[in-house]
């Protein structure tokens, strides 16, 4: 088990900028030296709805990526759905304002030390964090694949640089508004075995990971996935946000997403277990 | 000099504001925001007999100016807990009450003789709030017989000076009732309150929310609930200490809290949207105390119970 | 076509959005912002036998996500209400529900003869959630067997078809035992909840912010423990029909009440915040239900608990 | 009894300008065809906190004034003084944003058919209706002396046009930052002597109303006050803002200020009667 993440501080962060993309809100924070810590995985966590707020609980958001600014200090993105009312303040919030976020939370994304074949699978605000593991990834020599999925083209985040960072680039989209119409699972096997890919990457919906892990598992492939459960805390304390996790010792355990994860290992994790706890956890009865 | 030390029983802390148990995991976590040793005291997440996975997901909603929760006592249990997680808290130089949870009358007494010789535990907080295996699942403080059972087996074998503090529910008729009948069965002093019982459903899916349909209410929400059950628990029994808990979020709501009778006060969900929340409340609190023109915390516990007429 | 009916007893109403009793003054005042015909219902404040001054003020105090009251029964007593409230209420075609307090099980006998033949009313609140002055001012709602004696006395004396809707507190160890009680003793139909007690101490002046110290607590911060309290209750008896209430804000929220079981909902404290939130409740509903593709309001009552694996 | 104000509607009112005056905010909203309805110690419930506002209550301020502006619309005046979480949003806001706000509610300040002497006493902000019901009276031939107190010269909200509609203006603070030092009650004596008064309105904290009730009660001149208790709701539907009224048939009942108020006959209340009941009043026991 993991502790927090420790660079982890808490600050009042300006937001810089806020622009709406596609389905999305891109926001960008002052956030002075957190930039410099934060690793392709990471996420933040920022208090919603201001000084009288009814919403108690902090929202968690992956790191898009992180720019140091020298002097002017370094800088942190976000991409955002309105999905509810905490997303939804956050997007309405105009530059100059500020917010009270903690970050850099939870695990990065593993970075293999020889130059490997990665490709990377994001749904819908989830190929955020992907484009920073790719420049990593790259500057590490790797080879990178993405596939891109949403159901609509509206929802697929794809800036024109985060483009530019991979060395292919395909787009699924369940309308077929954009790119292939389909769902990223179905091309997945063709890219694995013509690029012959070592390990995949994936961050958005649970159902969508799940179904990437089947197909790793089949191919052989290590997979790394970014989850993402209800979080109430994003810093250890109250074990909401738990999943069951088969460790080393073969011993399904409840982790907890925001320290031991967000960014597991695929293999581990027993799929499709919502509302229930499987036989045999850890001190299940 | 204001005097800011506090105690419960027979156990002195240098000032009243805890960690509300379940609500600061191991306390390594919070360790990295500010010195354990700034807290009156970290109370740990309740620990039973064996580990406990807890319960499925989702566990917990946010609701108006609160959050449901059924984390379900998830834990490792006493022994690695002991093993572990006491020590290492030892070493951090930390005030430390121990919550122990049981499921039935049995559990409550092997928990007390596991404590019983363990050096550098300040207190014991008996969270008899959990269901009764041996009784339908009931909770334990919900019934004047049940409660006094477990408090009883924890007197019975805990011996020597370690003060028990009882925390109960507020899902009871009289809470004060239950308050005396654990005060006879040998409790030293009272936690009020536990969480609310209350649910949430989700109404994309049209189902309860949590997997386990029901969850605790906290957080501000269920404040104004904390401060009548303390204040009616210290008109009852004004001698009797009692550690405050519900939704204090800021050094204002400690000080209600401590009006109506509370000697310390734990933060629980206020640390969730922020996790120097303890700090902040210990410094408002602090100062709040002061301009009242207060000379030490003492002076203020049940203020608010002062015969009218009185300034 | 959308079928907005609901029956709660014997009586039907032509949509489940009520105003909440104590929260909607005489009707008259709410008019000026909609059609009383519009609601479900309109349910008076709680009337008792003689005229009554209420509690001294500060009788509120905002807390958050709700309020705190304590208006202690204000009114000019059952005769002149007949007089000069119900001929009002009649006059506009409103859907009258008419909630009852007593101080005593007598009282509950002589408010039920004085209604038992006027005409133009649907239904009879019971307000068990007062004080019964011949038992130490305990809660009627708070004990099976007073519980149990108030509406008895309704019944007995009520005569005819008007059905009897027992409100109940949620401030019980278990109100779905109180739930079986009240009508195994001649209930039609429950209403759930009324206010939670709770306190607000003023940290200026360090006293209950309240006259009357203790008060009930409101709105959304409740809403959780209502939700809880209908899902229990009609878990235990799904044949009973419940007038869900606490906290209701938002269309969702009354959906949110009615999955749980309430086969209609009143509005309270959201009128204090927006004179027409029970209007803005009543659309925002209507449309929800529709989007979820249910054909009528019926079909949604108690739909959470449904079998699990079924859509 | 009353009942609500005939005229109340809601609206959603848009902040055209909020500036900061001594210890106050003036903001002027623009509310339609409600300036046309608005009198003198009529008041506007305003609902506070945004959306996700943990705050669930109206707040009530009297109307300043009001503007009929033709075809751009009518404009309506408050005067706040950041006092808790509700009023210090308020004045917060910037000019764009719409609140929801309810008016004209309660009652008037009563006018005499005759051209009369009228003496107008404001403590804090509650000088802010006098200046319209000034400019009222002075209308009908009415001569107007106004007296302002406040602890001190911040909380005097004084405007240069207000100064100009009375015929005296006499200033007291209790630290004698500006004007006289002393309390309101202190001048009081001598003015209605001196200009023969026939009539006090007054408007401000309860402990100076009772206390100019005191003065007005023994030199026999009639006295109407602006009377200030908490509101849940402002329109008369939770009785939470009752304050024991002597009726015209000499019997005291729990009446609402909102709607039996604010302003009322200053010899008909029960003065000092906060936490009682007095005895003897309608439904007591
Ligand atoms: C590690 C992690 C990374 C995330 N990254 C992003 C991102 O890059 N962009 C983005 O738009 N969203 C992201 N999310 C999801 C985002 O946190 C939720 O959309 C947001 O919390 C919803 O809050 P709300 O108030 O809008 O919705 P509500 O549904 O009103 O929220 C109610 C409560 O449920 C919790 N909750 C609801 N949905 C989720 C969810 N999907 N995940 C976690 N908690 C949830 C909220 O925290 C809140 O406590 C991420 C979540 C996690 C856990
Ligand atoms: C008829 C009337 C006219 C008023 N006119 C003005 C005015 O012109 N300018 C001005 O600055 N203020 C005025 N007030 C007072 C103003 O309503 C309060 O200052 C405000 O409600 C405080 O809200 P808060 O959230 O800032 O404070 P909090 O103390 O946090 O409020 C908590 C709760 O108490 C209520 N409350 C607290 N103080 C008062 C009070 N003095 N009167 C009524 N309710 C209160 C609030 O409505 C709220 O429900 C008036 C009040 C009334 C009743
Ligand atoms: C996530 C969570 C877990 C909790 N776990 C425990 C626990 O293990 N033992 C216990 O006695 N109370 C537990 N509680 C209750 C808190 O200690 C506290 O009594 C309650 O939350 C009210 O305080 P608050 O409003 O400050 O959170 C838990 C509360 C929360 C929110
Ligand atoms: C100011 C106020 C007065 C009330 N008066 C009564 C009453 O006379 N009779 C009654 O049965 N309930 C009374 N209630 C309780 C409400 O009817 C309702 O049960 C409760 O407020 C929860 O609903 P809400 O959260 O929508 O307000 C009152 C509530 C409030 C806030
Ligand atoms: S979100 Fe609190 S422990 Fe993970
Ligand atoms: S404020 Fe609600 S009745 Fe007056």
């Amino acid at each position: 088990m993991m502790g927090i993440n420790k660079n982890a501080v808490q600050v009042m962060a300006e937001i810089v900028s806020n622009k709406k993309v596609g389905a999305y809100n891109h926001i960008v924070f002052s956030v002075g030296d957190i930039a410099n810590h934060a690793k392709p995985g990471n996420f933040v966590a920022i208090a919603v709805g201001g000084a009288n707020s009814a919403m108690v609980l902090r929202r968690a958001f992956a790191i898009y990526r992180t720019f140091d600014k020298g002097n002017s200090g370094g800088l942190l993105e976000i991409v955002v759905a309105p999905h509810g009312a905490g997303s939804t303040w956050l997007t309405n919030q105009a530059p100059g304002f500020k917010v009270d976020l903690i970050a850099p939370l939870g695990t990065a994304f593993g970075i293999p030390t020889q130059p490997v074949r990665a490709l990377l699978v994001g749904g819908g605000y989830g190929s955020a964090p992907l484009f920073g593991l790719s420049e990593v990834l790259k500057n590490r020599g790797c080879r990178v694949d993405m596939v891109l999925g949403a159901s609509t083209a509206m929802k697929i985040y794809a800036p024109l640089d985060g483009k530019r960072s991979v060395n292919s680039l395909t787009i699924v989209t369940e309308d077929g508004t954009t790119g292939l119409t389909g769902k990223v699972t179905d091309v997945l096997g063709d890219i694995i075995e013509t690029n012959e890919i070592d390990i995949i990457y994936s961050c958005g919906p649970m159902g969508m990971l799940e179904a990437i892990n089947q197909i790793s598992s089949n191919f052989g492939v290590v997979h790394q996935c970014a989850i993402e459960e209800s979080m109430a805390c994003g810093i250890g304390v109250c074990m909401t946000c738990v999943l069951p996790i088969k460790g080393e010792d073969g011993v399904v355990r409840m982790l907890r997403s925001c320290i031991d994860g967000p960014v597991v290992d695929g293999d581990t994790v027993i799929w499709n277990s919502k509302r229930t706890i499987p036989d045999g956890t850890w001190g299940a009865h | 000099m204001f005097n800011f030390e506090t105690s419960l029983g027979q156990a002195s802390f240098a000032n009243p504001i805890f960690t509300a148990s379940g609500c600061a995991g191991s306390g390594r976590e919070l360790s990295q925001f500010f010195e354990l040793t700034e807290l009156g005291a970290v109370v740990t997440k309740s620990i039973m007999l064996k580990p406990r996975s807890g319960r499925a997901t989702p566990r917990m909603a946010e609701t108006p100016s609160g959050m449901l929760n059924s984390i379900g006592l998830q834990g490792p249990g006493i022994d690695i807990f002991l093993e572990k997680d006491i020590p290492w808290l030892r070493d951090q130089g930390a005030n430390i009450v121990v919550s122990i949870a049981g499921e039935s009358v049995e559990d409550y007494a092997v928990l007390a003789r596991k404590l019983r010789s363990v050096s550098g535990i300040s207190a014991l907080e008996v969270n008899i709030s959990c269901p009764n295996v041996e009784n339908r699942g009931q909770v334990f403080a919900c019934h004047p017989e049940t409660a006094r059972a477990a408090i009883e087996a924890v007197r019975r074998n805990i011996g020597g000076e370690l003060p028990i503090i009882a925390k109960l529910t507020p899902d009871v008729t009289s809470i004060a009732m239950i308050a005396e009948e654990v005060v006879a069965a040998g409790a030293d002093a009272l936690a009020l309150i536990n969480t609310v019982l209350g649910m949430v459903i989700d109404t994309n899916t049209m189902r309860p929310k949590l997997a386990g349909k029901t969850g605790g209410l906290s957080g501000p929400a269920i404040r104004p609930v904390a401060v009548r059950a303390i204040y009616q628990v210290h008109e009852a029994m004004p001698q009797v200490k009692i550690l405050g808990m519900g939704g204090v979020a800021t050094g204002r709501d400690a000080f209600e809290l401590i009006l109506a009778g509370a000697s310390a006060v734990s933060i629980g969900t206020a640390t969730f949207g922020n996790p120097t929340a303890v700090m902040k409340i210990k410094e408002e609190l602090k100062a709040g105390l002061i301009a009242h023109g207060f000379d030490s915390l003492k002076e203020a516990v049940g203020y608010a119970h002062r015969v009218e007429g009185n300034l």
